[in-house]
């Protein structure tokens, strides 16, 4: 038994059950709701039966077409990736059984193919060890996620999913570039092969630039943020859950890998640059939540903020290595679950009220107790509060700066925890308080109450998993052996 | 199996569960609430019982876990630890039965009770804390658990009040969290450790570890109230009277005193501190903080608030024996944090009786009360002589105690300043007492409620009466062994001056 | 300079031509047409460079990603297209809507 | 490659002026029509250039869906959009930001195309890529056409996921109503008997396409494109597929590729162990299978694209 889970092809699954349950789902739109729940779930069990083989066997390598690099394409699964992949399936099962009640049936029909493939971009995204094949992945995962903001319809939707949709392209775009130039320099996209032939020359110079500003733009990377907020507010709820999520999260990823198999020695400065825009993010995003009257908004503003703590980490890691790496990847997997949970818990207070207005909650701390508490428990770690998965996130990366003397880093966390506490209390003071104006509430099914509160304690008892976790993430040594980091 | 380490996690456990399976109840089911509420705090009540022989006879009681790869969450049930158990287990008891009477029939009590029982949980988690993160996590769930509280009317005040409570205390929190990460990246440890954990730190970091014991100081200082950092407190009063009695008399400003005590002597260790050079100034804010609150205090006529300002001052008590640095202040200062709790809480109960019964909410209404409500007003009384440090009220112990504590170590102008705020302390209770029972009642009372033959409900009218005969048996038997005094003495003993 | 050089450096222009159009023009459609003279820069690299293997054949691979890369922009393309179509079914115009709706 | 003949250079010279000169237009003239027709010449010289750079399969490709599509669409697009209301929609200029009137952007761009001309200038002379990494597995490919080799076997897994790029294009659009045309339901009778003669014509070129592809320039793209030009070539006409069909046969028609593709994927997984690994003895065949049935999605996707909207809801929205 043991030996077949370690033998299975778990990382191909990942990908062609999504791929082929958004295509039978697309064929009969009859069977979309079940078909997909299905997939969702058969998906996340492959993520498990992929972390059981790096546990046992260590890191995982496919060579699609069978060629290997650098002809071939090639997939590499190691505790980074497991970290990104174990995220999306926890927050993909999530989001797919909120929608199963969210949806009607004709939005439903269009949900479910779409949702799918984009799971199957991310898998393929976080799996790829090639920087071309990257490129599709990011170009799948943008068209899919597009498509998922403009589904609620109206101006606003639109609008901002046509911004949302430019800036992707145009993020796309300048990384193609780069991947051009770094395939002619070097006559290669795989990446191992490129880190063992990279040499200091304008061609890697341009191509950081390239491949970072574009990564950065889809990242929403401050000042590249513009098209995220509307974006994301205007989505539904459980697509809102899924972009702020996972789908910044993957672009992120690609430069982090990148960083740290390419350009880490050749980024001169290029670390601090993005520390100071990390900086700046976490600063502006929090004031702009805060200062929000409708909550989607101040959510999606506070995903501008929340983004910016992972910039802070390059410098950190650059320098210290594990540990900081270390605290970053915990708040990329914490942030996901809290940030899912608050849109869902959100959604459901848009579904209860008719409206998302901040002011005009209407003491729903008593008539949707377990929204607001999703709401409360997922604001504990975003603001990074023990024990939560937010907190050691933190703790790590203020561990780290501390230890490098970086007084001003350590400053803005602690700030940016502030601030997310006055924007997370401003939503929870309101909802104890009694609206001015009272409206029908519409009920709100108990599975997506549930859901929200669900994914948000997991963030919250994240902190308590912190080692298991980190060894889990070890594998492979993606941030350098340990030995560098203390 | 051996059980010991199983016993610090019921203590915690015996009021989380409740607190979590009454979330989960009907707003209705008014008597299962009560049942798991009283059941929890007779387990918790027993197992600290048990845990106190167990300690008297050199027993350990400690559970880990691992948090992170060399950090652990750690709950130890030491000699001082079990002084705070004690206190707040058995003062959530007697709050829990008075808050079942004076919640009856208002709304939300469901989710009040579950707060409550977060609370308490926290509040036992900051005794039992055995290393610095620990603390940590349970100061934060505190401040956390008690926002609801705090707001749970619901009102536009409630919620303003609710802000300035989370403007202090998060703020506080992350003073606290930036102390203990730096002194964790200096120490490599967090672990409590009677004297200190300062032994291998070299002398080149001394001025770091200076701001370190400031921020951990300002940190805890924000829930103790200490000056200028007591805004919070007297705006919270807003809150129900039995959030004001537990949390803003026993829970929140004692977590923030018991933390301070836990910083100076088992962080740095009191000798390696007075080193440093930062016990004086401690002495002087908390010594200012005890003038300020009693000079405060005159001047509240709302009753809840002059009894705010009085905790202000009382609390800083504490923190002045811990500062003073010698043996017997420092029993002073321990035993205070259960002598203060006993006598303030019963204050606390007494106001939300006449709030209750009478509708009084200020000093000026308090006319001949102790007529219309003598059983009351005589546990007031008490309480009130208690505060003032008048025989044999537990109060004066821990006055005694202080000035003898400051002469030994050669600190005498601490006597002035315990004599002065005790004529404070007399200056802006006794007119209260006066007017209660010498004055003549008014014709009618702001809002009168009635109970039949009895002055008010049997459920308002035990705990205060309960409170206010510990608050005198604790003097009277200090003596004793396992008297609050007696115990403090074996803390000094085993935990702070070590042979 | 060569050839390769001639076009690869008309890549670029093109390139920039496209980035500077799609930064400063409001209407929609026009700010697709840029995005798709941006991508035909970006393959015009690609495959200029491709020919300097020294040998008759030019480097396929290059040309098989820039394959890709034109059904990509043409799904792209027609999906901008149809948002444009609803955008101004909807809001009556073919721009975006000004930023000041964000911090609404 | 060495100093080229002067005639060349003049080609060469002039279609890259000819590039920059209509791309710059079509970018800046005033009038959003003549913009697209001039990108639409913009594609056919961008052909020519992919001739001149010895990628014919590009030229193909470009030919059909470049020019031929894309402008299609984008004309499709404007005329929605003009018989929508608002002239004021199509004359809208200059975008409502401060900058789009100052002199900044051109530095910037300028700036940046300065140091990409430097960088593109300092990559080696001469690289071989992986052209010989190509040449030797060319044999075990199961083709002869290099380009096709790496789209379908060498970097096979690519294009599967490019269709999944085609297919996601053609969901946004019918989740989102797509866009009716607006064709007068009396078209020419010269369009339409052009039509009619036209469509076997072009299906025989998709199948030479795809069939020569194995070997020579063309493959499932540029066939898919043919086929996709046919099937909007009806559109205009105004031929309507029967509502019956638009369901599950157009559905099928749209995933065919996909399917068969991930099927391939998942048996030569469970075959070979890897995904996609073609045994050499069977590349050919799985090859063909593969583009055939890529040809016929791609190009009913393309036509459906055209088509805009949802066959069931586009009923609706008229």
């Amino acid at each position: 038994m043991a030996a077949l889970v370690e033998s299975l092809p778990w990382a191909a699954l990942l990908i062609l059950l999504p791929l082929g349950g958004g295509l039978i789902c697309f064929l009969l739109p009859g069977m979309a709701r079940l078909l997909g729940l299905l997939t969702v779930f058969a998906a996340a069990l492959s993520v498990v039966g992929l972390g059981w083989q790096l546990h046992t066997v260590g890191v995982y390598r496919h060579l699609p077409g069978g060629w290997g690099a650098p002809l071939g394409i090639e997939w590499h699964a190691d505790g980074l990736s497991l970290l990104m992949l174990a995220a999306t399936a926890l927050v993909g099962i999530a989001v797919s059984v909120y929608a199963t009640a969210y949806f009607e049936r004709q939005q439903a029909v269009r949900f479910w193919p779409l949702w799918l493939l984009l799971l199957a971009a991310l898998n393929a995204l976080f799996l790829s060890a090639d920087i071309f094949n990257l490129y599709v992945t990011l170009e799948m995962m943008g068209l899919a996620s597009v498509a998922l903001a403009a589904l609620a319809g109206g101006g606003d939707a639109l609008g901002s999913a046509m911004r949302y949709l430019l800036a992707t392209l145009l993020g796309s775009l300048l990384y193609l570039l780069g991947v051009a130039l770094l395939y002619h320099g070097f006559g290669s996209v795989d990446i191992a092969t490129l880190a063992a032939r990279l040499t200091p020359s304008p061609a890697v110079w341009a191509a950081l630039g390239l491949i970072t500003a574009g990564l950065a733009l889809k990242t929403a990377l401050f000042p590249l943020h513009f098209w995220l907020p509307p974006a994301h507010a205007a989505a539904p709820a459980p697509v809102s859950a899924l972009l702020s999520a996972l789908v910044v999260k993957a672009s992120f990823y690609i430069l982090l890998r990148l960083w740290l198999e390419l350009f880490g020695d050749h980024a001169a400065g290029v670390d601090a640059l993005l520390a100071v825009l990390g900086a700046l993010a976490v600063l502006w995003g929090s004031v702009q939540a805060l200062r929000q009257s409708r909550l989607k908004l101040l959510v999606a503003y506070s995903t501008v903020a929340q983004i910016g703590y992972l910039f802070l980490a390059f410098p950190l890691g650059m320098a210290a290595g594990v540990v900081a790496w270390n605290g970053m990847a915990f708040l990329v997997l914490s942030h996901a679950l809290a940030k899912a949970a608050m849109f869902l818990s959100a959604g459901n207070l848009l579904r209860f009220g008719g409206h998302d207005r901040i002011a005009d909650l209407d003491r729903v701390a008593q008539r949707l107790p377990l929204t607001t508490a999703a709401f409360a428990v997922a604001g504990v770690s975003i603001m990074g509060l023990p024990p939560s998965g937010g907190f050691i996130g933190k703790w790590l990366l203020l561990q780290a700066a501390l230890a490098q003397g970086r007084w001003d880093l350590a400053a803005i966390m602690l700030l940016g925890g502030l601030l997310a506490a006055a924007y997370v209390f401003k939503v929870l003071g309101h909802a104890f308080t009694q609206a001015p104006v009272a409206h029908a509430p519409r009920a709100v099914p108990a599975g997506m109450e549930w859901t929200a509160l669900l994914l948000a304690l997991a963030a919250l008892l994240l902190g308590f998993f912190a080692a298991p976790v980190l060894s889990l993430i070890g594998i492979g040594d993606a941030f350098g052996s340990p030995a560098v980091g203390s | 199996m051996n059980w010991d380490p199983w016993i610090p996690v019921l203590v915690v456990a015996s009021s989380l569960l409740p607190g979590l399976i009454i979330f989960g109840l009907a707003e209705q089911r008014v008597r299962l609430r009560t049942v798991l509420n009283l059941a929890g705090s007779v387990v918790k009540l027993a197992l600290v019982a048990w845990m106190l022989w167990g300690v008297y006879n050199g027993h350990h009681y400690e559970a880990r876990i691992t948090l992170l790869p060399d950090l652990e969450l750690v709950l130890r049930a030491g000699p001082l630890a079990l002084l705070f158990v004690a206190l707040s287990s058995l003062l959530w008891m007697v709050t829990t039965v008075y808050a079942i009477g004076y919640l009856e029939g208002s709304p939300h009590r469901g989710r009040f009770f579950g707060f409550f029982s977060l609370c308490v949980t926290a509040t036992v988690g900051v005794a039992l804390a055995g290393n610095l993160i620990t603390f940590l996590l349970f100061y934060e769930l505190l401040t956390l658990a008690t926002y609801p509280l705090i707001v749970h009317r619901g009102t536009e005040v409630a919620r303003r009040a609710g802000h300035t409570y989370l403007a202090y205390t998060i703020f506080g929190g992350v003073l606290l969290l930036l102390g203990t990460v730096w002194l964790y990246s200096l120490t490599g440890t967090l672990e409590f450790t009677p004297r200190g954990f300062m032994a291998g730190v070299d002398a080149a970091q001394r001025p770091a570890l200076v701001i370190i014991f400031a921020l951990l100081i300002a940190g805890l200082g924000v829930k103790a109230a200490l000056v200028p950092l007591h805004g919070w407190l007297p705006q919270a009063m807003v809150a129900p009277a039995p959030v004001s009695a537990l949390l803003h008399a026993v829970a929140v400003v004692k977590a923030g005193a018991f933390g301070i005590v836990r910083v100076v002597y088992d962080v740095f260790g009191v000798e390696f501190a007075a080193g440093l050079g930062v016990m004086a100034p401690l002495a002087v804010v908390a010594a200012f903080t005890v003038i300020y609150g009693s000079l405060r205090a005159l001047y509240q006529d709302d009753l809840k608030r002059r009894l705010a300002f009085s905790t202000v001052s009382q609390v800083s008590y504490i923190t002045l024996g811990v500062a003073i640095a010698g043996p017997i202040a420092t029993i002073g200062g321990v035993v205070h944090l259960v002598h203060q709790g006993l006598m303030k809480i019963t204050l606390f109960f007494c106001a939300g009786n006449l709030a209750e019964t009478l509708g009084i909410h200020k000093v000026s209404e308090m006319n001949g009360v102790g007529r219309r409500m003598p059983w009351t007003m005589a546990a007031f009384t008490v309480g009130a002589f208690g505060m003032i440090g008048a025989p044999p009220v537990a109060g004066f112990i821990s006055k005694w105690y202080l000035g003898q504590g400051a002469l030994q170590a050669g600190q005498d102008w601490v006597v002035l300043v315990l004599a002065g705020s005790s004529l404070l302390n007399a200056a802006y209770f006794l007119p209260i007492l006066h007017a209660a029972w010498f004055r003549a009642p008014p014709e009618r009372w702001p809002e009168e409620r009635d109970f039949g033959r009895k002055e008010t409900a049997w459920a308002l009218l035990l705990p205060p009466l309960l409170t206010a005969a510990i608050a005198l048996g604790v003097g009277l038997l200090a003596s004793l062994p396992f008297s609050p005094l007696a115990w403090a003495e074996l803390i000094a003993a085993r935990e702070f001056y070590l042979p | 300079m060569t050839a390769i050089h001639l076009y690869a450096l008309a890549g670029v222009g093109l390139f920039t031509l496209g980035l500077h159009a799609l930064i400063v023009h409001a209407h929609l459609l026009r700010k697709i047409l840029a995005v798709n003279v941006m991508g035909s820069g970006v393959f015009l690299l690609l495959v200029a460079l491709a020919r300097r293997t020294g040998e008759a054949l030019p480097d396929a691979v290059p040309q098989a990603m820039v394959l890709t890369g034109i059904v990509v922009a043409i799904a792209a393309t027609a999906l901008a297209l149809v948002l444009i179509l609803q955008l101004a079914a909807e809001t009556g115009r073919a721009t975006l809507p000004d930023d000041r709706r964000e911090s609404r | 490659m060495a100093a080229l003949s002067s005639l060349a250079w003049l080609i060469d010279g002039l279609l890259v002026v000819g590039l920059l000169w209509l791309a710059w237009r079509a970018l800046s003239c005033r009038d959003l029509f003549t913009a697209i027709v001039l990108f639409i010449a913009f594609g056919l010289l961008m052909a020519l250039a992919w001739v001149r750079l010895e990628a014919p399969d590009i030229a193909l490709a470009e030919a059909a869906i470049g020019a031929g599509l894309t402008g299609a669409l984008l004309l499709a697009a404007l005329a929605r959009l003009q018989s929508a209301d608002a002239d004021e929609v199509i004359t809208e200029r200059g975008a409502g930001r401060w900058w789009s009137t100052s002199p900044l952007p051109w530095l910037a761009v300028s700036a940046i195309a300065v140091g990409m001309g430097y960088v593109v200038m300092s990559l080696p002379a001469a690289a071989p890529g992986l052209s010989h990494e190509v040449a030797t597995h060319l044999a075990a490919s199961g083709v002869g056409n290099p380009v096709t080799a790496v789209l379908l076997n060498f970097r096979g897994y690519d294009t599967l996921l490019e269709l999944m790029v085609l297919l996601l294009a053609l969901l946004g659009v019918w989740s989102l109503g797509g866009m009716p045309l607006h064709i007068d339901t009396h078209p020419s009778p010269v369009l339409d008997t052009l039509s009619r003669q036209l469509l076997p014509v072009l299906i025989l070129v998709a199948a030479y396409l795809l069939w020569a592809g194995a070997d020579a320039p063309g493959g499932a793209f540029q066939a898919g494109a043919v086929l996709g030009a046919a099937g909007v070539l009806l559109l205009l006409a105004g031929w309507r597929l029967r509502t019956g069909l638009t369901r599950l046969p157009l559905r099928l028609a749209l995933i065919v590729g996909p399917v068969t593709f991930v099927i391939v994927a998942a048996v030569t997984l469970l075959v070979e162990g890897q995904l996609l690994a073609f045994p050499t003895e069977h590349a050919g065949l799985l090859i063909l299978i593969v583009e055939t049935a890529a040809m016929l999605s791609i190009g009913a996707t393309l036509a459906a694209l055209f088509m805009g909207g949802h066959p069931d809801n586009q009923q609706v929205h008229r």
